[in-house]
């Protein structure tokens, strides 16, 4: 599952577009706040070039609505535009411009409830992370709490690519997979084909966001993003194939 | 962690159990005789405590009122925050932590933070916006004079808010050994709770001096400035049983309990100053230490019961409010702790302080570090 | 007015009688019950009085001795000097005069002087040398908001001792209202007595201090920096009768009790250096509150009696010593009062402190007005 | 009586020749101190001038060894320069150079013991000052121990040129006269012959420092300093012809 932050250029919805069809299962669309405190340097740039272009809530929503129906889109943000709206009207305008999931990195478990609800009586998906300091008992609960998927934070750190995969990814989603049945994505550090097939052996499936964020800032077009999708997605394939 | 609709710990998962480690520890030293014996001693023969109240003659006669001062100017490092920096530091060592993780604006409490860190043994890690960083070069100095390593912090608008995301961000990788100091009552749970508990020797110290002092015992009005809001905090927690008004004075740039809305940020739910789409606003004060969008969460609980009243003072109203302080009573005081003294010159001058009022104000540090930024205005 | 061969009066037939004036004065307050009530109330409630006596467990480790340190840096204005100003302003109140006049090095007591000026409702007007007004700029912005008027004096080095002179020089037209309020132990009778009376506050907390904190009651040495040496002479009262060794650290460029020959400056006959010529000689610190020629006459006499040992210091080894104390304390002291760390550092390493030596040492002030210097340095 | 600071300039003692050839009774020869604490910035100037030059009491005195007998000089100094000697032998010096007196104003009555008995033995006369705070006994008692002649400090304040003679100046003058039978002498702010005149008028003469002083700091030749004196003497001498 790629991650693209939204409104990060003026034809943002061309890249989430060539991501689509490049065989992601999934996309995840930030939706940039001023005060991004769990993302690395290139999501917070991103997040500055998205706010500096004016970008809003209204404003992406508004961009992706009758987006292609076949790629579920996950909404990311931090949960002070939650509480902007307050997280009923959030999540209805969520579901209202066809996103199904949702993912607040500074909501943990325990202050989760009322987002959960709001999330769950519009048929939203309120996604939650889990991280290598989470304790079992609390894993388990997280897991049970969790729809959609789990997101397998892999490291102890801020997102932002890395030179190689932690360790503690594979032994954070093995524990979860332990704990349930729901799909386990892996995020956090993932910028490779390489290391996305590491990651994804003991996982579900991956999340890769800085590494793309880091070539859209770049100058990269929706074909080349596209392209370094694709890679990715074969490099997943063969490995899914062979026994 | 709560405080009404106010507070809780919204932190990355990964943070979760650091802070719960945090909460546990400070629960456990807090009773403990030996924890507070050491906090004691370290308040009494490092900071200087207690700090003297001040009855201020000349400006009170002017005024016509009966103005107090707490002087926490007079501590060690020349503010309050040195109170909660040692309690943090020592918990810090007591959960077997070997580095500070501190944020700082005008760097106070970096310098507080760093001295800590020295006393105790501690390598001391410091996140401050590039543009305080310069604002504030002699703090900066004084940082790594006192062999703390000071992170310039590039990003958003270069200055507090930035710094705390970035001592944040910087936590979450590194909690095994270091301890995020927050020098505010501001953050996750149980930050709040705890810098208030550490503060709350200011209201302690200053209710028992206002007892000795004034015939009524209790003063009519106790006030103090905010930004995050600690030394407010601290000071409130001793009289917020008795019938003394509270007032917290904000600077009018970054009115975070009287203009805010309610929000989430670095951890907590309480008062920020937000644009329409839910985006924090940079806030803007002469002083630094008021220079940050929002309020803690016992501000915020405060203001919706009615018990403490949250006034706006102008950057001008400060300074001069500073300059008068210094000329009638030969205290420099800080340009935060000035908004104080300037809404207590501008009420009793509307009559919204009754002739013989008694003040009790805490001034929270001293003003040397404004110098020279009062210079260049002048 | 004697100290053995030193002291005395050596002023203008001018001058002579608004001596006596301030001595008569002096004699008459001091041991009346209303004044010491008045000295004492301001030194709690404005000064901070009694401040800490502070042992320093990670330095003393390093040296292998037991050193304490007496907080002066910890009070209002950041140095002993306002100790004595304040009992100088209270005194010249009494005598109904409605000016302080003040000579000014570094600039610590101009402010203390515009402090006390501001707080007892009296006019300041500080002589300060241009070369020192340009060194500590920030200094002279203080004493300008405090409502002080700073002179700046052209003379010959354009420092101290030309500020000294001048203050002087401006005295002798201006008796009848003002009252020259001396920052040091220099000066004709009866100010070396009377400042030394005023100062000896710290030797006396310290005495009671360490009986409290040490289980040999008084330390084995009892050291404190000396540049005209007030709070040396303050400190040494209070350990004079013990069995305590009395050390005076002076800079080595600024050496009068060390280096000094017998003459007569600024009022007393007293050690001041000077060219064979009996020209008197600048003198060079990095600490410009030891950047003065001369040393006070109860210090020549000690010096004499063997019973106050003066030692020296260089530049590189204070500056060395604030750092080390800053880093292994938390306490960035004045470049003055490193100085006399430096010699405790250097002599435990030299082992003429015997291992477990106890060493009570006055740290006169903060370090807040050295950081630009010291960051000019880095 | 005028005054000049010795070693001023490298032709100073042609100075000390005009003024005695115009008609001094006496000439004050200032040895230069580097702190001159009663000086205004005239004399200090003067000091600074001759100090830079190298002078020293020493150089001084030789220069004026075998000066002219009939014009009696007073040799002024602070008294850090007579301790560092030892009045004894800085007196002796003084004596051996032909100085006949020494004034020095940073030596009150009480101090001046020794200075007085060291001066006495060769021969000197220890001229002490009087100033308009002085008390009536005091001012018997420094009337009684002057040698020479009581300088009388005509106003409270330092040398110096003023615009016009303070009014403490002759009731001072007239006070010490009821107390001793000795020439006094007013000095400090006399700077014209109008000037010089009117402080006269209760006394025995005036001294004149800072206005002698600041021509030869502006460059006047002897015979300029010479003319000025001369004119001054004048005034004198006619105000003392008439009845």
């Amino acid at each position: 599952m790629p991650y693209l932050t939204g409104g990060v250029t003026a034809t943002w919805v061309d890249h989430l577009r060539a991501l689509a069809d490049a065989g992601a299962d999934a996309i995840e669309v930030g939706l940039p706040f001023s005060d991004p405190t769990l993302d690395g340097v290139t999501i917070q740039e991103a997040t500055d070039a998205a706010l500096a272009r004016g970008a809003t809530v209204r404003g992406i929503l508004g961009d992706i609505t009758g987006f292609t129906d076949d790629v579920p889109l996950v909404a990311s943000t931090y949960y002070n535009l939650v509480v902007r709206d307050g997280p009923e009207r959030f999540c209805a305008a969520l579901r209202d411009a066809g996103i199904s999931g949702l993912i607040v990195p500074d909501l943990p478990l325990d202050e989760a409830g009322e987002a959960a609800d709001a999330a769950a009586s519009v048929g939203v998906d309120l996604v939650l992370l889990a991280s290598p300091a989470t304790p079992q008992p609390r894993l388990a609960e997280i897991a049970r709490r969790s729809r959609g998927f789990v997101y397998a934070v892999s490291l102890m750190g801020t997102t932002g690519e890395r030179a190689t995969v932690a360790e503690s990814a594979a032994t954070l989603a093995s524990r979860i997979k332990g704990s349930t049945d729901r799909p386990v994505l892996v995020g956090f550090g993932i910028s490779t084909p390489q290391q996305a097939v590491e990651a994804a052996r003991s996982a579900d499936g991956v999340i890769v966001g800085a590494a793309i964020m880091r070539r859209v800032l770049d100058g990269a077009t929706p074909d080349d993003v596209g392209a370094d999708l694709a890679k990715m997605r074969r490099a997943l394939d063969q490995e899914r194939d062979q026994p | 962690g709560r405080f009404g609709n106010y507070g809780g710990g919204y932190v990355p998962e990964s943070l979760v159990a650091a802070c719960r480690q945090v909460e546990e520890a400070f629960r456990e030293a807090w009773p403990d005789p030996g924890f507070q014996q050491s906090l004691a001693r370290l308040l009494a023969v490092q900071v200087g405590r207690p700090t003297p109240l001040t009855p201020v003659r000349r400006l009170s006669a002017e005024l016509g009122i009966n103005l107090l001062l707490k002087r926490e100017d007079l501590t060690h490092t020349g503010s309050h925050k040195i109170n909660n920096v040692l309690g943090q530091a020592l918990l810090a060592r007591r959960m077997g932590k070997t580095h500070l993780i501190a944020e700082t604006g005008a760097g106070q409490h970096g310098v507080a933070t760093a001295t800590a860190a020295a006393l105790l043994g501690l390598a001391a890690t410091v996140f401050m916006g590039q543009r305080d960083i310069e604002r504030q070069a002699l703090n900066v100095y004084r940082m790594r004079m006192l062999g703390a390593e000071v992170v310039p912090v590039e990003t958003g608008s270069r200055t507090l808010k930035d710094a705390t995301s970035q001592a944040m961000r910087h936590w979450v990788g590194a909690t095994e050994h270091s301890y995020y100091c927050v020098g505010s009552v501001i953050g996750p749970h149980p930050y709040p709770w705890m810098v208030r508990t550490f503060q709350r020797v200011i209201g302690d110290e200053a209710r028992g001096q206002c007892a000795a002092e004034l015939s009524t015992a209790v003063p009519d009005y106790v006030v103090a400035c905010v930004g995050g809001g600690s030394n407010a905090a601290g000071t409130f927690a001793g009289f917020v049983d008795t019938s003394a008004r509270l007032v917290g004075v904000e600077a009018e740039g970054g009115a975070g309990a009287a203009l805010g809305r309610v929000g989430v940020l670095h951890g907590a739910r309480s008062l920020f100053l937000q644009d329409g789409d839910g985006q924090i606003v940079e806030a803007h004060s002469i002083a630094a230490g008021l220079d940050y969008p929002g309020v803690g969460p016992e501000h915020a609980h405060l203001r919706d019961l009615g018990r403490a009243r949250y006034v706006t003072v102008t950057d001008d109203e400060a300074t001069s409010a500073l300059v008068r302080l210094a000329r009638t009573e030969g205290i420099v005081a800080a340009l935060e702790s000035a908004h104080a003294v300037a809404w207590v010159i501008r009420a009793a001058g509307a009559g919204e302080l009754p002739p013989g009022a008694t003040v009790m104000l805490t001034l929270s540090g001293r003003g040397d570090k404004d110098v020279s930024t009062l210079k260049e205005l002048a």
